[in-house]
């Protein structure tokens, strides 16, 4: 019975040994290939929703589209200060509502053709379109009469928007009102140009999702061009020749790709895969910092991270209640101990130096205050317990990881009922927006560097306030700041909004976002600043 | 036999397609009774701008006028516009991603076949001894070791120990052995149990014993005589699995970040990417209807008593 | 020097529950040429003798030892699997019972029938298929060039079993080992087969051990006859000798146990009239001859010369042009456009306390006709008319009553009873069911004295089937469909898959009943000699009709129709006449 | 004829069960992979009220990922909780779902295909389609979209699960069905004048057990492993509840670093599915009368 038994055997062991042999010469890894040939290698969070500036939202969109496409204006890969982009120059106008650009004469699209100030007329009129439904057309609305354009209304003509191309290269825009950030904004990709010619090929300029974002369709003015797009895969950026700063950039290729698992994404790293990772798990962080020194990074990120509470469902409609709940949280304890990137605990709700301004400390850490807040508010309703809160998060190990510390928190210091609700994404953002929930889990990136883009949220109509808050003398403290006279003045009012918050606690931020990644030496002129912003002209690859 | 057959094969055609369309049905409602929307996003975006975008894929008509147009496309082999991906179709999305899977699924087959088919032939040709125990022992072990397992597993001693593969990707042929081994063990498991119960059936089957009594080797009672038959429950098991294999593992995928069709398959879903989620469901319904029937193809060949009915 | 010799050969089985003898010291010798039948009663260790001298007994549990076993000059016994398997197919061939089975449902015919010659290597495939077609063609497979591709299912039983042998012969063994290989086939085809084997065995010049429950078989076939009980061979010698003066109590018993066309019985003679078995207290068991009164015995076995006129009583079950047509599904639309005519109008009645045998080979539709008036198959026309009710139209619960009147006893004992139910559950749910017995405890008293009526013990109650005989479980089969009190039973061939032997007790008990409790049988079979025995009068069927109907005695003595004649013909008769007859000629 | 020796005399009552226990007990793999199991459910079920030095919600932030120690008998994880009481915690769940789901899976498809494959004809054809039709919905889009419509919750979820698996089970079953109602003792039965409900309920369940339960032993870690998937996604048990599964899924990624975090909740889990395995193996044993001698 034996001898058929042993033949296979001896054939299968043969056929792996023989795998085995074929597997063991070692290739070179990319990050290896890459510092020879300036290929960088990007780990890039997940699959772009497409790469129309007009269409997408999101982070791994605007690193990808960085490469691709240039705002009238830059920044400084330090410091952030606007720089000239594709405008050479601009002035801006003593009330701070016309600014007036001088387009670069030797910028050029990525095929060759004449860069213009119609290009732009073209651009903000095409995401201002209604039926192109952009959603990020809201961040035009700073510009005079674009609000009434994309909302459609009683059709409203073009030539109301503060939009003008005065000549070729002399564009004009004109504000709804002056706002200090504007050139910051600008540098946001809903603000930058595409190709007219290459969307009217592929389609009416309203249409979306057009194949013009395919490689070999794709026409930018970036220092860049699309040389690849594998769904899922990877994305392959290369010089654009036609670039009006081409002689400056040292790379010779950009490969995105789109990593959505933390754990692949630092494994990827470790196996010399991509030169910088999006983030790391938390639960190698500690291992990392001991065996990579020199590679894992924390950089300050504007983000914070808090936790909504609904002043509209008992007890969080109790003042005392929200407070004692922000009182009891071991900031310090959970930096430490959880998150562990160097996260900066957060006593307030706008970064500190966010355009310059740092709150004063709002919150603290005050077990014993927050419990006689806790027993007035049962002595005050006359209630025994404190009815249950849950804590509303979506599906992430390292939001899991906080709830499960903050329901110990407000357990174990607080003797509250805390339950945990775990949603996915998408339900759970229905739950935040139809505001079904007690306590929700959020965090909040700065979309510029100004503290308007924290603040504006609490507004009593912001859009993502979500929390059923609305305070007067708040609403008006916002508004005051976005027409204040001088800068002294504004911060004044960011001040006691951000005194407002303390009291009033319609959030409980808990830290301020640290961006920690895997960067592997090789990379040069890759400066941590706080929006995570990488102009690639700048980098180059150097083994060490 | 050739009448039946081709007889057999236009019925089952014409059966898929109530099929394929109450599952288009199903699926459309489904995907629209989910609370969140494909356009929701973290920020609130005004509401006239919500209708712009909802106007333009047409979701400000009422559900049934949307259902007769989705229908009516389908028709057309149209399966529209991904919401998610903007710049992408359906159908270019699953041209793209389903070679990867069916690469993958493939190899993995190969390899589930390979471990599963000679651990379950010499369990069972050597029934209550050492042989027996070991292999059906790493078979549980196997069937107790889920992907999400195997997989950081393999990569720790392959790629971090050994330093023989790369940990992720999907760029060299290298790149697919770890993630089908991983995708394979688990059904090399199932097929050496499947195996060596089919072979200790056909075994103990008096047509054996008449074959012995020709003088055959034991190699030959096992392929010529004993194989066809025991391979019954693995092709019954395999029609199933091969579709779960070939459409893609959305854990392999994301462990080892392969571009396959398990991704878009669970992201579809978790996008509420309308388009996607009907496509992909269709899609992967076509593939077990057509590999369902080819296993029966298969088995009524190796099973000549066997009718298609 | 013998082609074949065995001396002392033991199989042991070693299980967990202990040794199990199969075999249990027996010696014998074959020479060439001649034809050896060994006989004996299913479990007698036959088989599994034969099974061992080629070394096909798996290997554990069983255990092989003899004290000599040698082959024309090799020492089969000390020969390792190596020498066994040159052997095996190419000068030891065999033949097994079933031809259903035995045959591999995966290959084809062609495949199968030159295994032997490719894996000993005897001959390039074209010249094996040749063999074969010419082989194939000598067994009676006619035009078999176009049946090479065939698969075994395509194929009936007897023809099945030509292929069999075919596949045994081709490599024109010295040995063929034919295992009951005719068990399973109808009289008429058994005798074809029997003719067949000892021809091509004359011609090839092969010896032959045909292994074989029948005496009437070996009479028919054997130059040489061993008979086998628990393990031993009891006596063996010439087949003449044997027959004409049998010593051992067993043959004898196993010779009169057989009930003959050409004598009328009222009961059957037993092995158990012969001898008397005791246990012994370390399992082993004494035999001792009980003399026999042959006087007495003719004296209580025969049957009165006259029998009772049961054509006066009214009839009990009438059938009117009985039909069940099964549709065929054909074509590309799956229409019905052609139907097998199982039953083709049959008529019949039975009176009430009598038997109808009904006789006729394997698809001629009597067993459908069986079931068809219990309604377990639905037929398709005619009148069931059963105590002056007409069944056709009837639904389930307007059979409900009936079933309590008319029961069925199957012809696989092994299969007609639920694995899982022990024999106390298995009787004492029909009483359930039509409501028989006050309480639990009248059913179980009520079942205890079925058991005893049908001869079993009542500690069997808590037993399950597997833990008994075939002819034990044919008498739970019985003892359940009397657990109803029918009046009436078909008996659908419910002693074929017996053993002569304990077929004789099956039919004594099914008399019996009859006598005793005044049952009307429908009597299936295709055995005319136990039809004969049982029935007052028999129906022949041929393709669903009745082509010869007749009091018993009467068809028997004159058969009106060639085909019944035919049948008749076909059964093995182990009579002396018979076999002086033969050996004369041979 | 009968070698069976007499054995003592017929207790009353004697049933399948009954005799299937006394045959279990003498199958000494089964006895041991029942003795594993039972210790485990019971360690998981009284555990966390017997140790209560820990609970297994109980964070202690500065004591996150402590090795295994004389406190904490299987280490700590990121929080500080103790895995020894997570992992009897997770038991919990994870034995209720497997059961459960099972359960809901041999109940649907035991009923389904049994009643698909006696009635036969039409309504079988009809039945089967509508498996085909499950079939052919993919199973993680289907559980997702359930979930996410109908809100997560612990019923919901082996609801789901048992009620995608029943396919299999209603096929085998469907299969076994449709060679048994032509066996000869169910034509008896019908002859006996049954009713189609006891006959499948005395006559052809019983001899569905075999394959039954092998399938069931094969559901179960299926099922948890599912979970375990789920879990993957978002979509298995709320915090701080946990289960095997998810302790697994957890532990995987960190195994090269805090190998206690995975190494014990595997353990349970494997020590669970091979004594399920064995006691499936037994049982169908001890539930064949046939099989008792071999």
């Amino acid at each position: 019975m034996n001898r058929a038994g042993r033949k296979v055997f001896c054939l299968a062991t043969a056929i792996f040994l023989a795998a085995f042999q074929i597997s063991c010469q070692r290739p070179l890894s990319n990050v290896e290939s890459g510092n020879r040939d300036q290929v960088l290698h990007l780990g890039n969070g997940t699959e772009p929703q497409g790469l129309d500036p007009h269409i997408v939202t999101g982070v791994p969109e605007h690193n990808i589209l960085s490469a691709l496409l240039e705002g009238l204006v830059t920044e400084d890969p330090k410091t952030l200060q606007p720089q000239p982009g594709a405008a050479e120059s601009w002035t801006i106008s003593p009330d701070g509502l016309v600014y007036t650009f001088r387009l670069r004469k030797n910028a050029r699209w990525s095929n060759g053709d004449a860069h213009t100030a119609q290009d732009y007329v073209y651009s903000f009129r095409r995401i201002l379109n209604p039926a192109l439904g952009a959603q990020y057309a809201y961040m035009l609305h700073v510009l005079r009469g674009a609000r009434a354009f994309n909302e459609g209304k009683s059709k409203v003509a073009w030539e109301t928007v503060g939009v003008e191309a005065l000549d070729d290269h002399t564009l004009r825009l004109t504000l709804e009102h002056p706002t200090p950030y504007f050139l910051e904004l600008l540098n946001h990709y809903s603000f930058w140009p595409v190709h007219p010619g290459t969307i009217e090929r592929f389609g009416a300029f309203e249409k979306r999702g057009t194949p013009w974002t395919r490689p070999g369709n794709f026409v930018g003015n970036g220092a860049f061009v699309l040389h690849e797009w594998r769904v899922n895969s990877r994305i392959i950026a290369t010089p654009n020749p036609h670039y009006w700063g081409a002689a400056n950039v040292a790379l010779k290729a950009i490969h995105f790709y789109p990593i959505d698992s933390a754990d692949t994404e630092e494994r990827a790293y470790r196996s010399g895969f991509i030169h910088r990772t999006q983030t790391v798990p938390i639960h190698r962080i500690d291992d990392l910092r001991e065996r990579r020194p020199g590679e894992i990074k924390f950089e300050t990120y504007l983000g914070t991270y808090f936790y909504r509470l609904n002043v509209t469902k008992k007890p969080l409609d109790d003042a005392r209640v929200r407070r004692a709940l922000a009182l009891s949280v071991d900031r310090a304890g959970l930096v430490s101990n959880i998150t562990r990137g160097g996260q900066q605990p957060a006593f307030h709700f706008c970064p500190p130096g966010t355009g310059g301004f740092t709150a004063g400390v709002g919150l603290k850490y005050d077990v014993e205050e927050a419990k006689r807040l806790i027993a007035d508010y049962l002595k005050a309703t006359g209630q025994s317990r404190v009815p249950p809160i849950e804590i509303l998060y979506n599906t992430s190990e390292s939001h899991k990881v906080i709830a499960e510390a903050i329901q110990g928190m407000w357990r174990d210091k607080l003797g509250l009922d805390v339950k945990l609700l775990n949603q996915e994404w998408k339900v759970y953002l229905d739950s935040v927006m139809q505001a079904n929930y007690l306590t929700s889990r959020a965090g909040w990136i700065g979309d510029y560097n100004d503290p308007n883009t924290f603040l504006d949220m609490w507004l009593t109509d912001g859009g993502n306030n979500n929390t059923g808050w609305t305070h007067a003398r708040y609403d008006e403290l916002i508004r005051q700041a976005s027409r204040a006279p001088d800068i002294a003045a504004r911060l004044a009012c960011f001040r006691e909004a951000e005194e407002i918050l303390a009291r009033e606690v319609p959030v409980v931020p808990l830290y301020f976002y640290v961006n920690v990644t895997m960067r592997h030496p090789s990379v040069q002129g890759w400066h941590p600043n706080v929006l995570d912003h990488h102009p690639y002209q700048h980098v180059r690859l150097k083994a060490p | 036999m050739q009448t039946s057959l081709s007889r057999f094969i236009l019925v089952r055609l014409l059966q898929a397609l109530p099929v394929l369309f109450i599952i288009a049905t199903l699926t459309f409602f489904m995907v629209r009774l989910a609370p969140g929307g494909p356009f929701s996003g973290e920020k609130k975006i005004p509401k006239e701008i919500q209708a712009n975008i909802e106007a333009h894929y047409g979701f400000d008509k009422p559900l049934h006028v949307q259902y007769v147009r989705y229908m009516g496309h389908l028709l057309r082999g149209d399966l529209g516009p991904s919401f998610k991906y903007v710049g992408w179709d359906v159908a270019e999305l699953i041209r793209r991603s389903f070679p990867v899977s069916l690469q993958l699924g493939v190899f993995a087959l190969l390899i589930a076949l390979g471990l599963g088919l000679p651990a379950g032939i010499i369990a069972a040709l050597h029934k209550n001894t050492a042989a027996d125990y070991v292999p059906m022992g790493m078979a549980m072990v196997g069937i107790c070791l889920p992907t999400f397992v195997m997989g950081p597993l393999l990569i720790l001693l392959f790629s971090s120990g050994l330093g023989w593969f790369s940990p992720m990707g999907w760029y060299s042929w290298r790149d697919l052995v770890l993630p089908s081994l991983t995708l394979g063990l688990y059904y090399a498991a199932y097929i050496a149990r499947l195996t060596r119960g089919g072979m200790l059936e056909v075994l103990s089957q008096d047509y054996i014993r008449t074959a012995r009594a020709k003088g055959a080797s034991t190699s030959r009672l096992v392929f010529v005589h004993a194989l066809r038959g025991a391979l019954q429950p693995v092709i019954t098991f395999l029609g199933p699995a091969m579709a779960g294999l070939i459409s893609g593992s959305f854990i392999i995928e994301t462990i080892f970040f392969i571009p396959g069709l398990g991704r878009f398959f669970v992201n579809a879903a978790f996008n509420r990417d309308y388009t996607m989620v009907i496509g992909t469901v269709l899609f992967y319904a076509v593939l077990i209807l057509a590999l369902n029937l080819i296993v029966d193809i298969v088995q009524a060949v190796l099973n000549p008593k066997s009718r298609l009915e | 020097m013998p082609l074949l010799e065995v001396d002392n050969l033991q199989t042991h089985f070693h299980t967990r529950d202990g040794v199990v003898r199969a075999v249990d010291g027996i010696s014998f010798h074959l020479e060439r040429g001649e034809i050896l039948g060994l006989v004996g009663e299913s479990g007698s260790g036959k088989s599994v003798s034969c099974a061992s001298l080629l070394g096909l007994v798996p290997q554990p549990p069983g255990r092989i030892t003899a004290a000599r076993m040698h082959f024309d000059g090799h020492d089969l016994h000390a020969g390792d699997e190596a020498i066994l398997r040159r052997l095996r197919g190419r000068r030891i061939a065999m033949i097994f019972q079933d031809p259903m089975t035995s045959l591999n449902p995966h290959m084809t015919i062609v495949e199968q029938v030159i295994e032997p010659l490719l894996i000993h290597k005897l001959a390039t495939r074209g010249e094996a298929v040749n063999q074969a077609v010419a082989l194939l063609e000598k067994v009676g497979i006619r035009d078999a060039r176009a049946r090479l591709d065939s698969y075994p299912h395509e194929f009936s039983g007897g023809m099945r079993q030509r292929v069999m042998i075919a596949m045994a012969l081709i490599t024109r063994p010295e040995i063929l080992i034919a295992d009951e290989p005719t068990t399973a086939l109808d009289v008429t085809v058994q005798a074809q087969i029997l003719k067949l084997l000892r021809a091509l065995a004359h011609e090839v010049g092969a010896a032959v051990i045909f292994i074989t429950h029948d005496l009437g078989v070996v009479a028919e076939l054997a130059d040489r006859v061993a008979v086998m009980r628990r393990g031993r061979i009891v006596e063996q010698g010439p087949v003449l000798a044997v027959f004409e003066n049998p010593q051992h109590p067993y043959t004898k018993g196993l010779l009169a146990c057989r009930p003959r066309l050409d004598t009328p019985y009222r009961i059957l003679p037993t092995v158990a009239d012969f001898m008397e078995v005791t246990a012994t207290a370390d399992g082993g068991e004494v035999v001792r001859e009980k003399p026999v009164d042959t006087a007495r015995l003719r004296e209580l076995t025969l049957a009165a010369p006259a029998s009772v006129a049961r054509d006066v009583a009214p009839p009990l079950l009438e059938v009117r042009d009985l039909k069940v047509h099964f549709a065929v599904r054909r074509g590309w639309f799956r229409t019905s456009n052609d139907y097998v005519k199982a039953v083709d109008g049959v008529s019949f009645t039975i009176p009430r306390g009598a038997t109808l045998g009904l006789v006729g080979e394997s698809g001629c539709g009597k067993t459908t006709t069986g079931r068809a008036l219990l309604k377990l198959i639905e037929p398709t026309a005619g009148s069931i008319t059963f105590d002056g009710r007409a069944l056709e139209h009837l639904d389930a619960a307007g059979m409900l009553p009936l079933r309590k009147r008319m029961q069925i006893v199957f012809q696989d004992p092994y299969a007609s009873l639920n694995p899982r139910l022990t024999v106390e559950q298995m009787l004492t749910e029909p009483m359930v069911v039509h409501g028989l017995g006050a309480d639990a405890a009248a059913r179980r008293a009520r079942a205890v004295a079925l058991l005893e009526e049908v001869g079993l013990e009542p500690r069997f109650m808590r037993r399950y089937p597997h833990e008994f005989s075939g002819g034990q479980r044919q008498r739970l089969c019985i003892a359940r469909a009397l657990a109803v009190e029918p009046e009436f039973i078909v008996c659908d061939e419910c002693v074929s898959a017996l053993d002569v032997s304990v077929q004789a007790q099956v039919l004594n008990l099914l008399k019996a009943l009859q006598a005793r409790r005044g049952l009307t049988y429908l009597f299936i079979s295709h055995d005319l000699s136990v039809v004969k025995f049982m029935a007052d009068e028999v129906a022949v069927m041929q393709a669903g009709r009745i082509v010869e109907r007749a009091p018993a005695q009467e068809l028997y003595r004159a058969p009106k129709m060639d085909y019944t004649r035919a049948l008749l013909d076909a059964v093995p008769k182990a009579d002396l006449q018979t076999l002086r007859a033969r050996q004369g000629k041979v | 004829m009968s070698t069976a020796t007499p054995t003592t005399p017929a207790p009353e009552g004697a049933s399948l069960w009954h005799d299937a226990w006394l045959r279990l007990r003498q199958n000494r793999m089964a006895v041991a992979g029942f003795v594993i199991f039972a210790g485990i459910t019971l360690l998981c079920l009284f555990g966390p009220t017997f140790f209560t030095r820990h609970a297994y919600d109980k964070t202690q932030l500065e004591a996150h990922f402590k090795n295994p120690d004389a406190t904490h008998w299987f280490g700590t994880d990121a929080l500080g909780r103790d895995v020894f009481i997570r992992v009897l915690k997770g038991g919990q769940i994870s034995l209720a779902v497997g059961f459960l789901a099972t359960a809901v899976s041999i109940l649907i498809g035991v009923t389904y295909g049994a009643c698909s494959g006696y009635v036969g004809g039409k309504l079988d054809a009809l039945m089967m389609r509508a498996v085909d039709i499950l079939y052919s919905l993919p199973f993680t889009i289907f559980v997702i979209l359930l979930m996410v419509i109908f809100g997560r919750n612990f019923i919901l979820l082996f609801i789901a699960i048992g009620a995608v698996e029943w396919l299999t089970m209603a096929r085998i079953v469907r299969g076994q069905v449709l060679v048994l109602k032509h066996a000869e003792f169910v034509e008896a039965a019908r002859a006996l004048g049954y009713s189609t409900p006891r006959i499948l309920a005395h006559h052809i369940l019983p001899n569905l057990l075999g394959p039954v339960i092998i399938y069931a032993t094969l559901t179960v870690p299926a099922v948890m492993l599912l979970e375990a998937v789920l879990s993957f996604l978002g979509l298995g048990v709320q915090s701080p509840m946990s289960s095997w599964g998810l302790l697994i899924q957890e532990g995987a990624e960190k195994m090269d670093i805090y190998p206690w975090l995975l190494i014990f909740p595997a353990l349970f889990f494997s020590a669970t599915l091979f004594s399920l395995n064995f006691i499936g193996d037994g049982l169908r044993d001890a539930l064949d009368p046939r099989a008792a001698k071999d």
